[in-house]
This record gives structure tokens, C-alpha cells and sequence, in this order.
């Protein structure tokens, strides 16, 4: 019951990376590829998350938590580069 | 275009070929060094992290190689970019809104306490002094985002990394005079309880001299390219001239449009 | 789930190869990023979190950082 | 405790639908502002759902999936208002139906 929701789930995030990289290569500006970016950090990081639990091994978290900590200053310099700011 | 589409058919065939070899490919038995740092590697060192015991002690050599590269390629990049007295850029440029600035403010002081904790637990979780001084290192990116005229401490970080690097070598050293080759562990701290803080010997020292000395030095070259001289100045500034506001992105697309079909 | 990693690696290159040939150079830096992410994924995936971490430090924000005010700089971002 | 697994992973299910949402807003939405909006709220409460699911499931490491999710929480919102404010003093445009733009407005009153 719960593995067969879970690969749902799994499907469903598969299905959002799709999208998100469809974007990432057509996208008209390079701050449509910005989000796109950041809509697959957003989802890779849970998926890490969830590579720890099914494999059982703890350690995996700390990948996870370095990039949910930094993946938004990727982000934040693409914007303060089209703000002239570095 | 067709050059393109055979490119990328070869490229899909190699991954594939990849994806078998992901199977097929892990080697059954080990190597002698390897089978030596599998069985014996834990009881030697008592590093909870295997690899921590190999990069640290077994090639710690190696690993003060890469240090010095790291710090050689951040003196050069110091030396081509230097600048004497400090003028904006680009007169155009904006301020970060309250915000950013609010935030970096809020998040600095939790980034660089995580990337701490990575290069002191290096011996126990995955990571150490390269991967903690990155983190340290964004946790400057992130102030100097904020605020481009930020000042940094540059004594202090002068003076952190000199001083680190000089302790790596004493640290090499004393391995040599306890017990007989450089870097080498035993001997020269106790070994402690396995999978406690205070434990296998000299690898944690060394880890968190590394990372200092690797966040300092990454925090210097952050610094040295922000405020470099724009090596073209004269040569930008006449290209950008009119039309600037939504010209970069409008214009790349019509490009990249004609580029790509 | 082999089928999830087939995908990731079709992903990985097809970024890459899309970074080589866009003419955009920030958008091929924002590939890079990418690239980045998938591949700390797939080093997870085989077991190697050490390796999968240090991409992610350095690949999250530093290289990004450091190509961008490259570009800056030359004045070759447009 | 077959009970808590199960719901561990309805909640997942439900933060992977918000992601898999808030990835069709991205690819279908007519312009960037609309697209960040679309992939930055849906997506980030479809991350902190699947984290909070996948806590569910594994109680024990609930402290540190919580700070990974409390990080995104504070972080994401920061870049991405960063980016957008970025976006639209580039110049980037609205799309040909928006009816006003409350910005450029700020901006010329000041």
C-alpha cells in the first residue's frame, strides 16, 4: 500500500523534473532557465531526501541539506548579475 | 544541424552503454591496497568515514598537494586582478533590495556554522575541509551579494591561512619525529573511541586546518574578482553603449532562436 | 529503479550537449548548474555521498559565482 | 504502525502533486513572471510536503529532514523575489494580457 504510493510519487516528481527541463531548454530568456533551476533543485532535494530513507543510510541527509542551505545563492547571484550587482 | 543530431544520437548510445557498464562493471574483488584499507583502515585510524582515513592519512601527501595548487591558483588570479583604489565597475549598478539584505544578514551566521560543522565532523559523516570551506566560502558569497563594497577582514583572513597551512606542515612534521613518516598518525595524538568527536588522532585537526585555510582562501578570491578591474573596461563600455535596458536578453533570444532550429 | 536512473543520465546530456550550443553564454552557465545537480544525484545514487558533497558545495553556488563574474569582467555576456 | 507509513506517504503523494503542478505551470505559463510564480510557491510547498512526508516515515531522522525544510522555507523566498525584481529592471517583458504592471508604477512614483 504505502510502496505503491510512494511510487506514485516518485512518477509524479519524475514527471515535474520533465517538465522543468523542457523549460529549462526552450525557455526564451535566461531567467526562464533561472526558475527552471530552481524548480529542479526544489525537487531534487526531496529526492535525495528520499534516496536516505529507501536506502537506509542516515549520512545521505547531510548532501541533501548542503543543497537546500546553498542552492539558493545560485539563484540569488544569476539575479544580481541582470541587477549589474557583481 | 545534422552535425548536431549525430552528436547527440552518439552521446545517448554512450550513456546507454554507461548505464550497462553501471551494472556489469563493479569489479567483484579488491585490490591488495584497497582489500589493506577495507580490513585494517577502521582499526588503524578509528575514523567512523573511511574516506576521511584515506584522503587525510593514507594519501595525506597528496592532499597537501592539492592544497598548494588551490593556493597557488588563488595567488595568480590575486595577481592578474589586483586593483589599487576602489571605483564601481559599472556606474549602472543597483543595490541589493532590503530583502537581500535582511536575509544575508539573517543567514549568514547558520551558513558558516554549517560549513563548520562539516569540516569538524569530517572524520565521523561524509564531507570535510574542502566541502566545509566551500560552504564557509558561499556564506562570504552571500555577504558580499548583499553589499558589494563590503569590507572583509583581510588581516584576519591573511593571517588564517598562512597560519593553517604553516600547521599542516607542523602537524606533517610531528608525524615524521613520533613515528617515522610524514603525516603519519599514529602516536602522535591519542586515537580515541571510535565514532566520538574526540577521536582518530590527528585526521580532525588537520581536516579543520583545511578547511580554514580552503574557506579563507576561496573567501579571498570571492573578494579579489568582485572588486577586480573590468579587464576590458573601455572595450564593454563601448559595446553597451544604448539600448541597454532588456537589450541582453531580447537580443539573445532572437539569436539563440536562429541559432538553435 | 533503474528506469529513474536512465532518465537522470538522458537528462544530464542532453543539458550538457544543449550547454555546448546555445549562444546565450549565462544560459550555458545555468546548464553547467544543472549539469551540476544531476550529477551530485547520481553520485548519491552510487553510493558515493563524500564525492556527491563536494559537487554540491562547489557546484550549488561557487562555479555559477565565479563564471558569472568572468563574464562580467571580459565584458563578454552578450 | 502500518497506519503511520501510509500516511507518510499520502502526504508525499500530495507534496509530489503540488511539485508536478507547480513544473506544468512553468512549462505552460505565457511569461516569466507568471512562471516564477507558478514554480516557486507550488514547488515550494510540494518540498516542504515531501519533506515532511518522508519524515513521517522515518521518525527518527524527523529533527534533520525539518531543518532541510526549514532552510528552503527561508532561503527560496529571498532569490526568488531577488530574481524577479532582477528580471523586471532587465527590462524583461509582461505577457500581451496583463492589465497592470504595480512595479513599474512603485518605481515611477518614486
Amino acid at each position: 500500500m504505502a510502496d505503491t504510493i510512494l511510487l506514485i510519487a516518485l512518477v509524479l516528481a519524475a514527471g515535474a523534473v520533465l517538465l522543468a527541463v523542457l523549460r529549462l531548454l526552450r525557455g526564451p530568456t535566461a531567467a526562464d532557465r533561472a526558475v527552471a533551476l530552481d524548480v529542479m533543485t526544489l525537487v531534487f532535494v526531496p529526492g535525495m531526501v528520499a534516496l536516505a530513507v529507501f536506502s537506509g543510510r542516515k549520512i545521505y541527509l547531510d548532501v541533501a541539506l548542503v543543497y537546500g542551505v546553498l542552492s539558493f545563492l545560485g539563484v540569488m547571484s544569476l539575479a544580481r548579475y541582470f541587477d549589474r550587482g557583481i | 544541424m545534422t552535425r548536431k543530431v549525430v552528436t547527440l544520437i552518439a552521446l545517448v548510445a554512450v550513456a546507454g552503454l554507461f548505464l550497462v557498464l553501471l551494472r556489469l562493471g563493479t569489479p567483484n574483488e579488491l585490490g591488495t591496497v584497497s582489500r589493506h584499507y577495507v580490513e585494517r583502515g577502521i582499526a588503524e585510524n578509528r575514523a567512523a568515514n573511511l574516506v576521511t582515513s584515506v584522503v587525510v592519512n593514507y594519501r595525506g601527501l597528496d592532499t597537501l598537494g592539492e592544497v598548494t595548487v588551490l593556493f597557488l591558483s588563488v595567488t595568480g588570479a590575486a595577481f592578474v586582478l589586483r586593483r589599487r583604489e576602489r571605483k564601481p565597475v559599472d556606474a549602472r549598478a543597483s543595490r541589493a533590495s532590503e530583502i537581500v539584505q535582511t536575509g544575508a544578514r539573517l543567514l549568514v551566521a547558520p551558513i558558516m556554522l554549517f560549513g563548520v560543522y562539516i569540516f569538524v565532523h569530517g572524520h565521523l559523516t561524509p564531507g570535510g575541509g574542502f566541502q566545509g570551506g566551500a560552504v564557509v566560502a558561499s556564506g562570504v558569497l552571500l555577504l558580499l551579494l548583499a553589499d558589494r563594497e563590503r569590507e572583509l577582514p583581510h588581516g584576519l583572513m591573511a593571517w588564517l591561512e598562512s597560519l593553517s597551512g604553516f600547521a599542516f606542515i607542523v602537524a606533517g612534521l610531528a608525524g615524521l619525529w613520533v613515528a617515522g613518516s610524514f603525516l603519519a598518525n599514529r602516536g602522535v595524538l591519542p586515537l580515541g573511541e571510535w565514532n566520538r568527536l574526540l577521536s582518530a588522532g590527528i585526521i580532525p585537526v588537520i581536516y579543520t586546518l583545511i578547511g580554514l585555510k580552503v574557506g579563507s582562501e576561496l573567501a579571498a578570491l570571492l573578494d579579489v574578482m568582485m572588486r577586480g578591474e573590468a579587464v576590458a573596461a573601455g572595450h564593454g563600455a563601448a559595446r553597451s553603449g544604448g539600448g541597454r535596458r532588456g537589450g541582453r536578453t531580447r537580443g539573445g533570444k532572437n539569436r539563440k532562436k536562429g541559432g538553435r532550429r | 529503479m533503474i528506469w529513474l536512473d536512465a532518465l537522470v543520465c538522458l537528462l544530464m546530456i542532453v543539458v550538457a550537449v544543449t550547454a555546448t550550443a546555445v549562444k546565450n553564454l549565462v544560459s550555458a552557465v545555468i546548464m553547467v548548474g544543472v549539469v551540476s545537480l544531476l550529477v551530485s544525484y547520481l553520485f548519491l545514487r552510487m553510493g558515493a555521498p563524500d564525492v556527491a558533497m563536494t559537487e554540491a558545495a562547489i557546484g550549488a553556488a561557487l562555479t555559477t559565482v565565479i563564471f558569472l563574474i568572468a563574464l562580467r569582467r571580459t565584458g563578454e555576456d552578450r | 504502525m502500518v497506519a503511520w507509513d501510509v500516511i507518510g506517504a499520502l502526504v508525499t503523494l500530495a507534496g509530489s502533486v503540488f511539485l508536478l503542478l507547480g513544473a506544468i505551470g512553468v512549462a505552460r505559463m505565457p511569461d516569466l513572471y507568471n512562471r516564477m510564480q507558478a514554480g516557486t510557491k507550488a514547488t515550494t510547498l510540494g518540498n516542504l510536503l515531501t519533506l515532511t512526508g518522508l519524515g513521517i516515515l522515518m521518525p527518527s531522522w524527523l529533527p534533520k529532514i525539518l531543518l532541510i525544510a526549514v532552510f528552503v522555507l527561508v532561503t527560496n523566498p529571498i532569490s526568488s523575489h531577488a530574481l524577479a525584481r532582477a528580471a523586471h529592471a532587465a527590462g524583461i517583458p509582461l505577457a500581451k494580457g496583463s492589465v497592470k504592471d504595480a512595479l513599474d508604477h512603485d518605481r515611477e512614483a518614486r
